[in-house]
């Protein structure tokens, strides 16, 4: 029955320390202040009264990436901004996850042209692509959702 | 009259536990990873202009020195105002005085103009 | 309109020959001046005391890029006494082209000549701060010129997504 | 004098404009770039700072530069359309009103009084919203952070009635050129009148809070004002130059799309200063109101887009049972209605200040060249002026009462 069993009847929940420790980091994902264009006001809406994202444990922007786990690109990359975008993501502390808001950051959505990068996964690793030009507040919470479930199936290989 | 101080001795002992442990823990456990790139200082997102470590006004220490003062003040009041009951008419005449000399001292450095910046 | 008339009637006659011709198109009059009579005229629109042109409401250029005098400079002047619009037009080569400053009579043609010379390449003689203001500072070319390229990516559909995803620069961790 | 490490010395192009104070290392130069939490968007400030106070203020803008007018010439004019929503992104339905305007000026369409009154209120109605997220933005910088959750609060109200009439939030493209897309639904009166009964209480609420409160008039009152002369010479407009007493409005200067019917006053104020740019903007929420109360009173009947057809596609319902609409649909949709040769120079009033479309057709079906003339561009070059001697906190402050939007800078 293994060891959970025995403890389990002995009124003791075991859990193995990686899922322990991925359900601790989607507790309080604390997401960097970096709104970019349009899709910051529809982020600053998520964050507003109404469809409220600290519900999900998203309480603070904080303003610089040292202390922030989560960069959501909100908004449009040009191509003067995509070093200044590579350059906090390696300034953000090691358990760190991107989230592409909206079109223009997923792909460059209606601009296909010289100035902007096409698409932010070519500057940073991207966790998961929100679609929608702005995306609604719902449609970004429901992508932060996905980033959990996605944080909990971490294996703990790459980790220690 | 010991049994007293027990609790707090209980409560220095745990806080202090628990805060070498969160720090402790963090610090053998957590991945490190620090390259390069990550430990040049932040500064919005653009290369730093100059170097970090630089002459700073002797304002700010002004303004850092005076801070200090008044809030040693507060921490004074807090015992006070916790036991003003037993102290009596005796604690109030006391912390008064002790309110006025540091009052003597605000005033004196505002109008040196110590608060205002420049 | 007293007004408008009164404007191309002084350009006319303080500048003479460089003024090329007054165009009116949908209710806007425009001068079209030769390039180096731009801010005498200018400052003559602005100290006039009745016409008074005191507001710089737009500075840009157009690039009709086979003809000869490829760039044309547009600039709109505002009164706002009068409550009316003048516009100005200024044809400039192709081959090193090259303008005088007005910045002195409006300040706030500072940025927009900095935007028209990062655009299309045309520099302004005398610009206080003739750097590049919209594109990064080391960006080669002029991007709103009409021979420079759109910068089309090819659009990935699911016949050609492959060999395009291959071709992408993906950032690594 | 420290010696600068030879690779973080102040970048070349940069040190004509710094006081030669700043190479011998007195006074710091400091990035307040682009990802800073009070530059409202990626603006870069480059800092010469003298403990707190501001020596030199160098704003570097382009981090948000998208190409839009390069990216219109490729699209026919209809289908350029949707390019300006995004140029100022919170003042869509301004910028797609003033294209608009431009190509039926170029095009020379009429526009149907039912589609003119539409836009009336839906301009004001964005105005509104823009001002609220202006608010929000400039109290949060302030430390008033209940402010931002309240006003947020009330735009989410303007955002549902952009979504009843036109299907999305922000990015509406309802105002298309001849009129509007669709007509208004029903539901869309009843919700406005709820709405326009209710804001003038949630701002009197938030004037309570804010108008007399020392902690704001402390941050505001005082901070670079600027006199009425160098401020048009700056080439700022809106409510920056009515803040320092012009009342220079072009919907009453130069009325477009029928906004000479209503009446409305235009709020001024006199020093130029952060406060009187927070009091003009108040009053011209309710000034908005009011127009928007007088449109939807008298609101006209008729058709809601003209039915020239040689510009606006036809409805469905008519491609059942008429050929020319089938024809006139097969070629607004693919090749776009043609344009003369000429230019043409429409200015409207958006929340920020003047507004301009200068729109060059070529006889064809794409736009020759599209310019927007945008008041933030001006606002932000006015900001090493406004900001020079005074306090990094007041910077702050200065900013938001700017209220740039950088897409709006940048395009």
């Amino acid at each position: 029955m293994g060891l959970e069993g025995k403890s389990a009847s002995a009124g003791a929940i075991t859990l193995p320390l990686e899922k322990a420790v991925n359900w601790a980091r989607t507790g309080a994902m604390w997401p960097m202040l970096f709104g970019l264009a349009c899709c910051a006001i529809e982020m600053m809406s998520a964050q507003a009264a109404d469809y409220d994202m600290s519900r999900f444990g998203m309480e603070l922007m904080r303003g610089s990436p040292r202390q922030s786990d989560l960069m959501i690109v909100a908004g449009r990359v040009s191509r003067k901004m995509a070093p200044v975008l590579r350059r906090l993501y390696d300034q953000m502390p090691e358990p760190k996850w991107v989230v592409s808001m909206g079109d223009c950051a997923s792909c460059s959505g209606v601009f296909n042209n010289y100035a902007l990068v096409q698409g932010v996964d070519e500057v940073v690793p991207v966790d998961v692509y929100v679609a929608g030009c702005p995306p609604r507040p719902e449609a970004l919470i429901h992508g932060i959702l996905r980033l959990h479930e996605k944080v909990r199936q971490e294996p703990l290989t790459d980790w220690i | 009259m010991q049994v007293e101080y027990l609790p707090i001795a209980v409560l220095v002992l745990v806080s202090t536990l628990m805060a070498f442990a969160i720090v402790g823990l963090g610090h053998l456990i957590g991945p490190k990873r620090a390259s390069a790139r990550k430990l040049e200082p932040y500064e919005s997102g653009m290369r730093p202009i100059g170097p970090g470590r630089r002459q700073v006004q002797v304002h700010f220490y002004l303004v850092a020195v005076l801070f200090i003062l008044f809030d040693i003040e507060i921490v004074f009041l807090l015992p006070w105002a916790v036991s003003l009951r037993k102290l009596g008419l005796f604690g109030i005449i006391e912390m008064a005085v002790f309110v006025v000399i540091l009052l003597v001292g605000y005033v004196y450095a505002w109008r040196r103009g110590a608060l205002e910046w420049d | 309109m007293g007004i408008l008339e009164q404007a191309t009637e002084l350009v006319t006659r303080e500048m003479g020959d460089d003024v090329l011709d007054v165009t009116t198109f949908r209710g806007e009059t425009t001068i079209s001046l030769k390039p180096m009579a731009i801010s005498m005229a200018v400052k003559l629109l602005r100290d006039d005391p009745d016409l008074n042109f005191n507001f710089l409401a737009m500075l840009t250029a157009v690039d009709y890029f086979p003809q000869e005098p490829r760039f044309l400079v547009a600039y709109q002047l505002y009164s706002l006494s009068n409550n009316v619009y003048l516009g100005l037009q200024v044809p400039v080569s192709g081959k090193g082209p090259e303008l005088p400053t007005i910045e002195s009579v409006y300040p706030n043609a500072n940025w927009h000549e900095r935007e028209v010379w990062d655009m299309f390449g045309i520099s302004f003689v005398g610009h206080t701060d003739p750097r590049r203001i919209l594109m990064p500072h080391d960006w080669e070319g002029h991007p709103l010129r009409k021979d420079y390229p759109l910068g089309y990516e090819e659009v990935q559909f699911s016949f050609n997504f492959d060999e395009i995803d291959k071709r992408k620069p993906y950032a690594k961790e | 004098m420290t010696a600068f490490p030879a690779e973080d010395q102040i970048p070349e192009e940069l040190r004509p404009l710094l006081s030669e104070r700043a190479l011998t290392g007195e006074t710091i130069v400091l990035n307040m770039g682009p990802q800073h939490p009070s530059t409202h968007g990626v603006l870069r400030l480059i800092l010469e700072l003298d403990g707190e106070r501001i020596i030199n203020c160098i704003p570097d803008i382009g981090f948000l530069h998208t190409g839009i007018e390069k990216n219109m010439e490729a699209k026919t004019y209809e289908k350029a359309l949707v390019m300006t929503d995004r140029t100022d992104y919170l003042n869509n339905l301004g910028n797609n009103l003033t294209y608009c305007l431009a190509i039926e000026k170029l095009v020379e369409l009429d526009v149907p009084p039912r589609a003119q009154a539409i836009r009336v209120i839906m301009v004001e109605l964005q105005r509104i919203a823009s001002h609220l997220v202006w608010l929000g933005t400039h109290a949060l910088d302030l430390a008033a952070q209940s402010v931002f959750l309240y006003c947020f609060r009330e735009r989410e109200v303007i955002l549902d009635l952009f979504e009843l009439c036109s299907g999305a939030r922000m990015m509406t493209s309802y105002i298309r050129p001849g009129g509007v897309w669709r007509d208004l639904p029903e539901e869309f009166e009843p919700a406005l009148k709820a709405f326009s009964k209710d804001l003038p209480r949630r701002l009197d609420q938030y004037e309570a809070i804010l108008t007399k409160n020392p902690l704001w008039l402390d941050r505001t009152v005082g901070i670079s004002p600027i006199d009425a002369e160098t401020a048009l010479a700056q080439g700022l407009t809106g409510p920056l130059l009515r803040a320092a007493g012009v009342p220079f409005d072009l919907r009453r200067t130069q009325p477009y799309s029928g906004y000479d019917q209503y009446d409305f006053d235009i709020p001024t104020a006199d020093s130029g200063d952060v406060y009187d740019r927070y009091i003009v903007r108040m009053q011209e929420m309710r000034q908005s109101l009011r127009i928007i109360d007088q449109a939807m009173e008298d609101l006209p009947g008729g058709l809601f887009r003209s039915d020239n057809r040689k510009f606006v596609p036809p409805p469905r319902s008519e491609l059942g049972h008429s050929m020319e609409a089938v024809i006139h649909h097969f070629k607004l949709w693919t090749e776009g209605f043609r344009a003369p040769h000429g230019s043409v120079f429409v200015a409207t009033e958006s929340p920020r200040g003047v507004l301009g479309c200068y729109l060059v057709g070529d006889g064809g079906p794409y736009p020759y060249r599209v310019h927007f003339r945008t008041p933030s561009f001006a606002a932000l070059q006015a900001l090493p002026l406004l900001a020079k001697g005074c306090l990094i906190a007041d910077l702050v402050a200065i900013i938001s009462s700017l209220d740039p939007v950088l897409g709006d800078t940048d395009r």
